[in-house]
């Protein structure tokens, strides 16, 4: 039997998330037009920590709260739908792998929100990295491997112009000969769930924005959503989002239980998350219209994110790849 | 959100894969015509007669009663058996007639007709479409006048898939013409077979007869075959639809999703369109193969969402017109993918599989049953809450 | 200067021929919902000989009208937008080859209609013929080269069923060592400005076909037009259209004039002319809905003719790569 | 149909390209705001004094009276000689205003505006959208009211390009609010310095501040500054539209054809997305680079078709639009390809030579100025006559 309804309790930690980053870290909090400074992605960072977010699915006995690859799912969807920096994933991961290394006492500092991490992705045979900050490790996804780096790893940080204005960026070089873990292909899943999750929140977010844009914008007397170029768009919309959650969460469930085609299913979730992030994050612009091209709406953030997003997991080509030579159910 | 293999369904698959391997068809299913509706009879008897027909329909009414899942499981086993298409000329009766029978129909009715339909003794096709009519439905205007006790009907229907060797139709006849449009239109059943009743088949651009439009001439239908009342029939027919848009399809899909593997396949062992090198070589190629079985995978993947809903209690509602949308358009893709896989092989009507075939048939999928465009609207208006398009009143 | 419509004269040729075709092979000929017999293919490939269409842009001396290539495309268009056998292009063609060959009683017979060509196709290593009947000649174009063969060259002719019903198909396998004659790279030119112009002529002729239905086609109360699915599609034929047209002319000015882009230019011509004619033809079914998906409706024609005219120029793939390689202007 | 070289036509282009090899600025054009405007200027008064402006403008109105095959030559070389964007922020001025006021203003008004236009002394803006009014233009609600000799204007407007560092503005004003939407409007020239004038740049997604909001609180712009009749604006304004629709994109235009090549080139030195191969080794690459290659082809090709049509003395037409969807929509396509090559490199706002950060911009060209939207209505309804789409009053 396949579920892919949340249950009372996994709804619970969605709402409970969802809740706090209403609070605590509304889309409101990003001022559109301007850089969003470091600081706030760290506060946001403190809030989730606070909540014990980044060890939601490690075991009791390691420092977590003993929940699955569902529920933290579930609970990438609603980052993604908030753009909370995908350093919070990083945590996630980093206190994993590190737990795996036992080496517990680190993975504490993670869980706790004492120390932090970020992703790296690879810029030829240079690095960038994704929300430097203090971050103390580094998490690179590529290919069919994930590695936990120290900072210490990274050569000296040249700050860059980032596209996504809510998250710094910096070129470094990485010495790979000093990866402090190379993460087991459960640790790469739950890397490729958490990345999706965030692509198939941010592909809801826009959905339901570009809706409520299309029900109160009057153009030549009425709501554009009631002409079919605006309708239909909306439609694709709708489709997208369904697709792309109803994906990731089957991916999700089949990891979890490790299935023989879990691999096929979650590189299937990254590429149909990420095309429909993008493709999503672009037409809820063109609905807005004038608006949406401007940097006061939140539109560019989606579009920006989205295309980050696919970095994170080292692109769209390495994952079709993967998929391709993945074993099919 | 779970995902669990229980004993039941362990059970269930295995004795599946069993019957499945020992009473597959060995023989090719004819591709189209009345050859391949007596296959497809032939073999849903078979199946029948081993309890393997009507598994999710309910137990009083000749089914097992089982639940999507296993449904699921042996659509799984049955493509992976690779046995003839589970999606054939039954399809009207099993999965649009029968459910509404089920729903909305009189005890005689259901009597009389759902194991003749679970049993292929009975084949139905649907009498819903008028060539005037197209995607806007409602319109309908064969008229049926109620004489004594009888329904006199006049009028025709177009895109009856099957008709011309069908028993029964489920028919949508306009009995209150002072009525408004939704309203004043009767579900009845109407027998192929009664005078005055004329089918011609409808050649396709593929060359099959697939479709037939009939035309009907004081044709006498005993008003015992309304299903449910007179001038209700929209409603019923809605119901019927709203059945057919969620979870009607899997077997569909899952055939997708065997045929996608097949192109991989293929392509790995074929030159490509450039004539020069393994098709797989090619990155075009490769990138519409890797997004063809992710989107099968997330086809299969909303239906799965769609039976969770229903195992919630959630009635059918608008977001099946999302899996409608979503299925339909990747068929299309998925079969253009193929012929183009063949290359200058698409010149031959059959190509190579009968890949050129299959994919000129596929131009039907976004029209037939509601175009895209239809299902856009539904998406948008109905699941979204967008507004209405206006419409000017005819003569305004 | 670069002038792309007709002067006077040349829209008298245009005309002419679309009077000849308007009167002796109407749409109407084609039993859209039959395969077609041969025999009326031979039917109005005698009546373009009597018209001298085969030699229009011969020389005078050669047995020609003397017009040149922009004529000749021009009557191309018309030729696809009535769905004439492409064995008219390929008796052009072949007519061309052999009077550059110095054979000119053989392209006399072509012109005067006594003796056919037809294409051929490449079939893995064995060859399709297209509407071969009793033709005499065998075009065959294949990447940079285009090449006459005599019937004898062609092993014996098995038929297949074709996509295409209004055109006999067959499988052989031709005996390159028995090239009649190899065509100079202007020939090549002209056999693709032919079959690009066929491509045109029924994209316009979908475009046409396509607003005639949503004008007079009802549907909830009012024409199908009116609604912006349709209504947009259509406009997108419009363009279609419109792009494919003035490539196609352009390209065949620069062709007649030599220019150093002409290659680039026609190769540009055949690739948006058949990416138009594959997409419109498909719309084309689209929006005329179910009746666009029987066989009574000529819309599949025009789909099924798209696709065969791409394999008479060796296909999508040779044209990208050609077109790579040719000098942009 | 012909293509002919004549010997003008040989002339002129090796003077156009032996005066441009002197004169193009070695220095690169600052990308955005007033440092773009103040090169702009710069090189267009150099234009202005070497005789190279205004190449089709009439004689009479300072320019050279050239048909449009010589300014495409000249536009040919120009991008040939690698000359800064002709279509920079003098566009405004050069290629809608220009053609108004030659078109429909008086005498007066042409003494004073066309050379300080065309010689870069005055930059002109648009005002013509407003907050509310979005694509339906005609909507606009600008007041202006005749006071004596003066219209005085209250009211607001919006995506005004360069705003911030115009001198004068094209404006439309509702001059008569009871009459019909597109009656009552009034096309003045409005003085950008004038008291309750209050500009505030807008951000857009790419960082720039490329458009403005205008507000006018109080402006007093005198009754000579209307631009044919009061209430006659509309038509004034459709004229210009019209004009923008036809051939004066085909600096643009090729400009684009000079990027694509660009990218061809970058595609066989670097390596593509995949961080594996040259990028142009990459099959989907390749076929998105030949489609670019052709596309922009057949972009130049129907401006050579509208040329020619203007040759024949065709008005402007809505096939204007034509051009106009097929282009905006060709730049955002080139666009995104270029930056899908950079691969990761699109993560920084510039990426390579700028590339991530014009990916973003070209979001505007299916918006500003027409959204493809409202481009296929036009295509529509105007040019192909299909019927106009219905609509419901307000409060219907």
């Amino acid at each position: 039997m396949i579920h892919l309804l949340p249950d009372a309790d996994q709804q619970q930690v969605v709402d409970a998330l969802a809740g706090l980053l209403q609070d605590r870290a509304p889309l409101e909090r990003l001022k559109a037009s301007e850089r969003f400074p470091d600081t706030a992605n760290a506060e946001v960072l403190g809030e989730l920590a606070g909540m014990g977010i980044y060890g939601l699915a490690l075991p009791e006995d390691a420092g977590g709260v003993g929940y699955g690859p569902a529920e933290e799912t579930l609970c990438a969807i609603e980052m993604g739908r908030f753009l909370v920096t995908p350093s919070a994933a990083a945590a996630t991961l980093a206190a994993a792998m590190l737990a795996d290394a036992g080496r517990g006492d680190e993975a504490a500092a993670l869980i706790g929100g004492s120390a932090t991490a970020c992703f790296a992705s690879m810029k030829g045979k240079r690095h960038y990295l994704v929300d430097a900050r203090d971050a103390a490790l580094i998490v690179l996804v590529q290919g069919d491997h994930i590695t936990l780096y120290p900072r210490a790893a990274a050569g000296s940080l040249q700050p860059v112009e980032g596209l996504d204005w809510t998250i710094s960026l910096h070129q470094t070089t990485l010495d790979t000969a000093q990866a402090a873990v190379q993460g087991s292909p459960a640790r790469l899943r739950q890397a490729l769930l958490l990345i999706a999750g965030m692509q198939v929140g941010l592909t809801e977010a826009v959905c339901a924005m570009a809706v409520d844009y299309a029900k109160i914008r009057e153009q030549f007397g009425q709501p554009i959503g009631a002409f079919q170029a605006i309708k239909h768009k909306c439609a694709d919309l709708a489709v997208a989002a369904e697709t792309a959650r109803a994906q990731l969460l089957l991916a999700a469930l089949a990891g979890a239980a490790d299935l023989p085609e879990a691999d096929f299913l979650i590189r299937a979730a990254t590429l149909v998350a990420t095309e429909a992030a993008q493709a999503s994050t672009r037409e809820n612009i063109q609905i807005h219209g004038g608006i949406g091209y401007t940097a006061e709406s939140r539109a560019h953030l989606f579009l920006k994110r989205a295309h980050l997003n696919e970095w994170l997991f080292g692109g769209l080509w390495a994952q079709r790849e993967a998929l391709l030579r993945a074993k099919a159910a | 959100m779970e995902l669990r293999t229980t004993q039941e369904e362990r059970l269930f698959r295995e004795k599946a894969r069993t019957w499945l391997e020992e009473n597959v068809p060995k023989e090719p299913r004819p591709p189209h015509g009345r050859e391949a509706n007596d296959h497809d009879r032939a073999w849903q008897r078979r199946q029948f007669d081993g309890g393997w027909a009507g598994l999710s329909w309910p137990k009083e009414y000749g089914g097992r009663g089982l639940p999507l899942d296993l449904q699921l499981i042996w659509f799984e086993e049955y493509a992976r058996a690779e046995a003839p298409e589970a999606t054939n000329t039954l399809y009207v009766g099993l999965n649009h007639a029968a459910p509404t029978l089920i729903a909305s129909g009189t005890p005689e009715q259901q009597a009389f007709h759902l194991e003749k339909i679970l049993s292929a003794e009975n084949v139905w096709c649907q009498g819903f479409s008028e060539p005037g009519a197209g995607s806007d439905l409602a319109a309908l205007r064969t008229r049926a006048e109620i004489d004594g006790d009888d329904l006199v009907v006049n009028g025709s229907k177009i895109w009856t898939s099957n008709g011309h060797y069908s028993h029964y139709q489920e028919l949508l006849v306009r009995t209150d013409p002072d009525a408004p449009k939704h309203k004043g239109i009767t579900w009845v059943i109407g027998q192929m077979d009664l005078p005055g009743v004329d089918i011609r088949p409808i050649r396709n651009m593929a060359g099959g007869d697939h479709f037939c439009e009939v035309f009907y001439n004081d044709v006498r239908i005993p008003l015992s075959s309304v299903v449910g009342k007179v001038n209700d029939g929209w409603r019923v027919a809605m119901s019927t639809l709203g059945f057919e848009r969620g979870t009607a399809s899997m077997a569909h899909q899952i055939e997708l999703t065997q045929f996608v593997e097949n192109l991989i396949d293929y392509a790995r062992d074929n030159p490509g369109p450039d004539g020069r090198r393994m098709a797989i070589e090619d990155d075009t190629i490769r990138s519409r193969l890797a997004a063809a079985r992710a989107e099968t995978s997330a086809l299969k993947a909303i239906t799965l969402l769609s039976i969770s809903r229903a195992r919630r209690g959630d009635a059918p509602g608008p977001e099946g017109s999302i899996t409608r949308l979503f299925h339909t358009e990747l068929m299309q893709r998925v079969h253009r993918l193929a012929y183009d896989l063949t290359g200058s092989g698409g010149l031959e009507m059959e190509g190579h599989r009968g890949w050129s075939r299959q994919y000129l048939e596929q131009m039907r999928q976004t029209i037939a049953g509601g175009t895209s465009e239809i299902q856009r609207n539904i998406i948008g208006e109905r699941h979204l809450g967008l507004p209405r398009q206006p419409v000017i009143a005819k003569g305004a």
